[in-house]
């Protein structure tokens, strides 16, 4: 019997597919067009200590094949979200993994002592590709020593599951996800946005107001693969596959890679009905390929070379 | 309250020149759907281009709904290529209605080229609760009048030509000004609703000729590029005054805003 | 009158169009089917001391809407690319500007002794995105020091115009930039492949030979721009603009950003006539924007933003 | 010599269940193009897919081509959308054609499936040079014969099924085998020219088959990912003795090569 089933290490999923942040909002919006117990579990949208208003607009630009955002982590906060949001989905039959953003590393720490609190989280994943302040804007997961020190630091307050979340603009991503690791970290998300821009060549206006901004959807796959790939050849926690999931062999392909539970991202805002959708073509996949537990696939690639860093070209 | 609706195609015609009405067979949607609100559409299976579309819902006729657009780049072109028996998949209705007041004595409707659909709907939707409404439209020129010429609402709508022609010449905040005026005559300022829905630049003109605070409802409906059209992406913010932030959400907290409320962009 | 003369500091080309190393062969391979003089200058496949055979195949795998590839920089080296090629293109009518890829710095400088001897070459591109044996495969341009070094070692050889390529596979490319103009380049090369995969869920076999390759075409064109953007701001250098260019719209939105001249990659396998088509889609846009040169748009951005680091995400 | 050619459509149709054969009018390709060679061809004008699509040239007649290609994935199925009158950009004449020897006293020609198309062309090439020549192909079964029921040449091809029907059952190598005894026999083995065009399966059975050394011309026809098709990009490299490196470009030092210079990729 094929079953859908699940685990990232202390985390059990009905389902690999799960909803990515800033795609699924706080869990409310979708709930009555898409089921969310069609997803082992959904990561909220990047929480802070307090409200932030986020960046100007226009935050959006849809490109040939992708989409760049530049939000700049509009979110609630988390009291608001622990008031107002929480207590309405923990019925939900999903896992709830609360993404936590912030500038400095007091403020993950306040913000995962409050979530410690409540009950309905099953998770954190730690947001840690994004701006530093204290760095100059380098997010934290660019440098090693400041990824190990922060996960460690929410590691000490917190027993719950927890996920680092990093991004794919460095040259080698391998030394993040180690540190990651010895931080404690129960698995990793890869990959975050790729820094992109687009312009508008009638009016020469950026078509971000922050210029630069997050490329995610489709065109980042074939990137996201690659550094799933070198993620899985330098840790022993599992990984969770992100960026331009649209298939179920999309999904296949970054279990093969080293994936052991996926999200999806951009797609959703196209198709909330995504999740189901993925779930029955990976039943069939799997009747047909005779395949029980989808942890069978993970890093199932058949090779015999070692990760190779840069491109070869 | 809103459906994932597969929508059927019931006809789909070039009304002007590189302007599109489709009626589309959408009961669910329809049902439950106000002026003002819009549907967010997917326009391709393939995710190419990944994102969905936003139109106003134009004319709701029972289980049928129009939507009325110009073609600007892909998304709009796809729409464009339709055909009857078709079938498209309708997020929706999104976004807040106009508010309505059944006290008002007058409702003043303001469109600019494709803002008009959700005016036409609104028109509609007043006449029938028995309410006193007036259609303008201003367009560039004929080819930009978002009707077609057999349209019974055309003969009903005051339609202003940047260029003239066969209608009155000038902007659509001319006529507007003289229907202010005659209200404010006639004393009925505080009793009449105004709305609006067109670019910028005519938002601009009437948040100048419209006093602020003097007439019962004073709404305009936004543009923004938008993601996932229900809250969840951050995505269609707008400098708009009455949130807890300097943002708001067009898809959300609009398309609707207080004609005060909203800040053109630079 | 509307002109396509573009200066990119010493070098004068008679259009904005380049061909990228790699797509346009030795220059002799297309010629029969798309005229180089539609070329301001094309840049060689990239050479190297000896004649290198490359990986093994498969060595492309083309994804949705983009190419991987890993050539492992075959090519015919130094010798027989000066006396098999180079005589029989010096007499056409545009640059030919030699890339040279070496996995150390003394190799870099034997290429470059040996074709300052001979005549019909108008300037270098240091291919300096490719592994550096020494330093365990990472890109010479992912160091600014071996960065500054390199180019500064081989300036001290030539007189000649020296523009150096640089991979986006880093965290900032600000650095590597300023390196390079500090050792004295004439201009710099933005975008080289970034590293991506494919696998076949199927077979579950990767796509290339090499597991990960480097990835072009229209998907990279929003990491281009920003990699475009981050140069522009950072030095007082020409920047040639590299990545996905398929349009003339694509070749303003990339001066706008910064560029000062273009070069095209994958798409001229599909297109040879590209460069004509590019030429002619420009004069067009010139005449009816009343420009009359090319480098009006430089950098015209209509922004007060300054560059940021990282996705705002 | 290669041109850059838009090709005619002159018809285009699905010969057996996804297999199409299209003809095209090509004047400047077909004049100088010989048996083995290929074209390039530019599928979309979006650029999706990215990259043009290699198929070998087919029956050649006059100023006509027909290409003969199975549907795969994107690429092959946006030529079967092609209708008459339509045009296709065609790169081409591309790759180095069979050797042919017209000492030749027997031409055993072996394709496998979708490798028939080059052996048609050029059994009808040696047919008009008035040689000698046999033509094999092995198929799985009838449906994936890539020639027509009403093509003549149909009648003059020893067809060879894995599922037999109304054909021979077996493998092609069996025939083969066979021919190459009767050769051998009639004491012409050395006057005898081998071609072959099949997937790598067949090519290593004929490789155990065929003793290396004994027969004029040995020489099979090998596909490969292409980029540029014309040496460019380096791309289309397969492992092949006679090169300066290990590895050889199968759009240029090929597609032909010789039987026992290839290796079969693992
Ligand atoms: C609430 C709302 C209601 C709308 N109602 C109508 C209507 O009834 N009739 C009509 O003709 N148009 C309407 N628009 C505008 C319409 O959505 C755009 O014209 C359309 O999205 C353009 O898509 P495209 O693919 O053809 O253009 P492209 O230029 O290819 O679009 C590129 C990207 O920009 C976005 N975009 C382009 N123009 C706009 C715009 N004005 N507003 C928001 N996003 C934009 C697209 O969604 C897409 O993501 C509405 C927009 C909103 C937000
Ligand atoms: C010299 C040569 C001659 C050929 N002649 C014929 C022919 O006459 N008839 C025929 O049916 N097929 C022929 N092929 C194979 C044909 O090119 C592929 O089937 C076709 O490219 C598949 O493209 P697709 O977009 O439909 O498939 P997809 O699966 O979408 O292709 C994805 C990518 O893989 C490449 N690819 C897939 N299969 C092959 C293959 N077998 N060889 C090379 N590249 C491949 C495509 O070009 C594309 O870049 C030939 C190949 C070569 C190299
Ligand atoms: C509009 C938008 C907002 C996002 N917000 C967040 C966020 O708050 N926190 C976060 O970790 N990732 C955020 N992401 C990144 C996604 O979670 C995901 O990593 C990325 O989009 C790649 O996946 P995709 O290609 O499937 O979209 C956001 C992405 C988009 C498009
Ligand atoms: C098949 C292939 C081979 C390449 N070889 C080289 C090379 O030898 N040297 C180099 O500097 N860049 C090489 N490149 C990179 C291109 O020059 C260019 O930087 C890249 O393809 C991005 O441009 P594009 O998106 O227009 O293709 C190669 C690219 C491709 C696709
Ligand atoms: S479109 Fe996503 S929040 Fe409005
Ligand atoms: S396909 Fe480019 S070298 Fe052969």
């Amino acid at each position: 019997m094929s079953t859908l089933n699940v685990s990232l290490g202390s985390l059990q999923l009905s389902s690999p597919i799960m909803a990515a942040s800033g795609c699924y909002g706080y869990g409310l919006e979708y709930a009555d067009v898409a089921n969310p117990s069609h997803l082992g579990g959904f990561i909220t949208k990047s929480i802070s200590p307090e409200r932030w208003k986020g960046n100007p607009p226009p935050r959006l630009a849809e490109t040939e094949f992708g989409l760049l955002n530049s939000i700049g982590l509009a979110n609630m906060g988390v009291d608001a979200f622990i008031q107002d949001v929480l207590p309405r989905i923990t019925n939900f039959d999903t896992k709830v993994i609360v993404s936590v953003a912030c500038k400095v590393m007091e403020e993950y720490e306040l913000v995962v002592r409050k979530l410690e609190e409540v009950e309905g989280v099953d998770g954190y994943e730690l947001n840690i590709s994004c701006p530093n302040v204290k760095e100059g804007g380098m997010a934290f997961s660019q440098n090693p020593k400041l990824t190990e020190e922060l996960v460690s630091r929410v590691r000490a307050i917190s027993n719950r599951w927890i996920t680092a979340k990093l991004t794919p603009n460095t040259a080698s991503i391998k030394s993040a996800c180690q540190a990651a690791e010895q931080g404690g970290a129960n698995a990793l998300s890869l990959i975050n946005t790729i820094v992109g821009m687009a312009v508008d060549y009638k009016s020469r206006r950026p078509k971000l107001a922050t210029l630069t901004g997050g490329y995610s959807g489709p065109p980042i796959k074939p990137v996201a693969l690659a550094r799933v790939w070198e993620g899985y050849n330098a840790v022993d926690i599992p990984i969770v596959g992100i960026g331009g999931i649209v298939s179920w062999q999309d999904v296949v392909e970054f279990f093969i890679v080293g994936a052991s539970a996926v999200q999806v991202g951009s797609a959703l805002y196209t198709n909330p009905g995504l999740p189901a959708e993925l779930n029955q073509g990976l039943l069939d996949y799997m009747k047909s390929e005779r395949i029980d537990s989808l942890s069978e696939l993970t890093g199932t690639l058949k090779t015999d070379q070692p990760f190779q860093v840069g491109a070869p070209v | 309250m809103r459906f994932l609706e597969d929508a059927t195609v019931l006809r789909n015609t070039e009304i002007r020149p590189g302007i599109w009405s489709m009626w589309v067979e959408a009961p669910l949607i329809t049902d439950i759907s106000r002026p003002g609100q819009f549907v967010h559409i997917r326009v391709d299976n393939q995710y190419l281009p990944l994102l969905r579309r936003p139109l106003s819902i134009g004319r709701v006729h029972e289980t049928e709904m129009e939507l009325v657009w110009r073609v600007i780049g892909k998304g709009t072109a796809h729409l464009a290529r339709l055909k009857s028996g078709e079938t498209i998949n309708l997020l929706g209705p999104t976004g807040e209605p106009f508010k309505i007041d059944k006290s008002s004595e007058m409702n003043l409707l303001v469109g600019g080229g494709l803002g008009l659909p959700p005016m036409v709907y609104l028109f509609e939707h007043l006449k029938e609760a028995g309410l006193n409404a007036k259609l303008l439209l201003g367009v560039k020129n004929e080819g930009a009048i978002p009707l077609a010429d057999s349209d019974t609402i055309l003969t009903e709508t005051e339609v202003i030509a940047e260029e003239g022609g066969k209608f009155r010449h000038g902007l659509v905040t001319e006529p507007v000004v003289e229907y202010l005026e005659q209200f404010e005559k006639a004393g009925i300022s505080e009793h009449v609703s105004i709305y609006i829905c067109g670019p910028w630049g005519m938002i601009a003109a009437m948040q100048k000729v419209v006093p602020e605070g003097k007439y019962k409802i004073t709404q305009v409906s936004l543009e923004q590029q938008m993601g996932c059209g229900v809250g969840v992406c951050q995505g269609c913010a707008v400098k708009a005054d009455g949130g807890e932030t300097p943002y708001r959400l067009v898809c959300t907290d609009g398309p609707v805003f207080d004609l005060f409320e909203v800040e053109a962009p630079k």
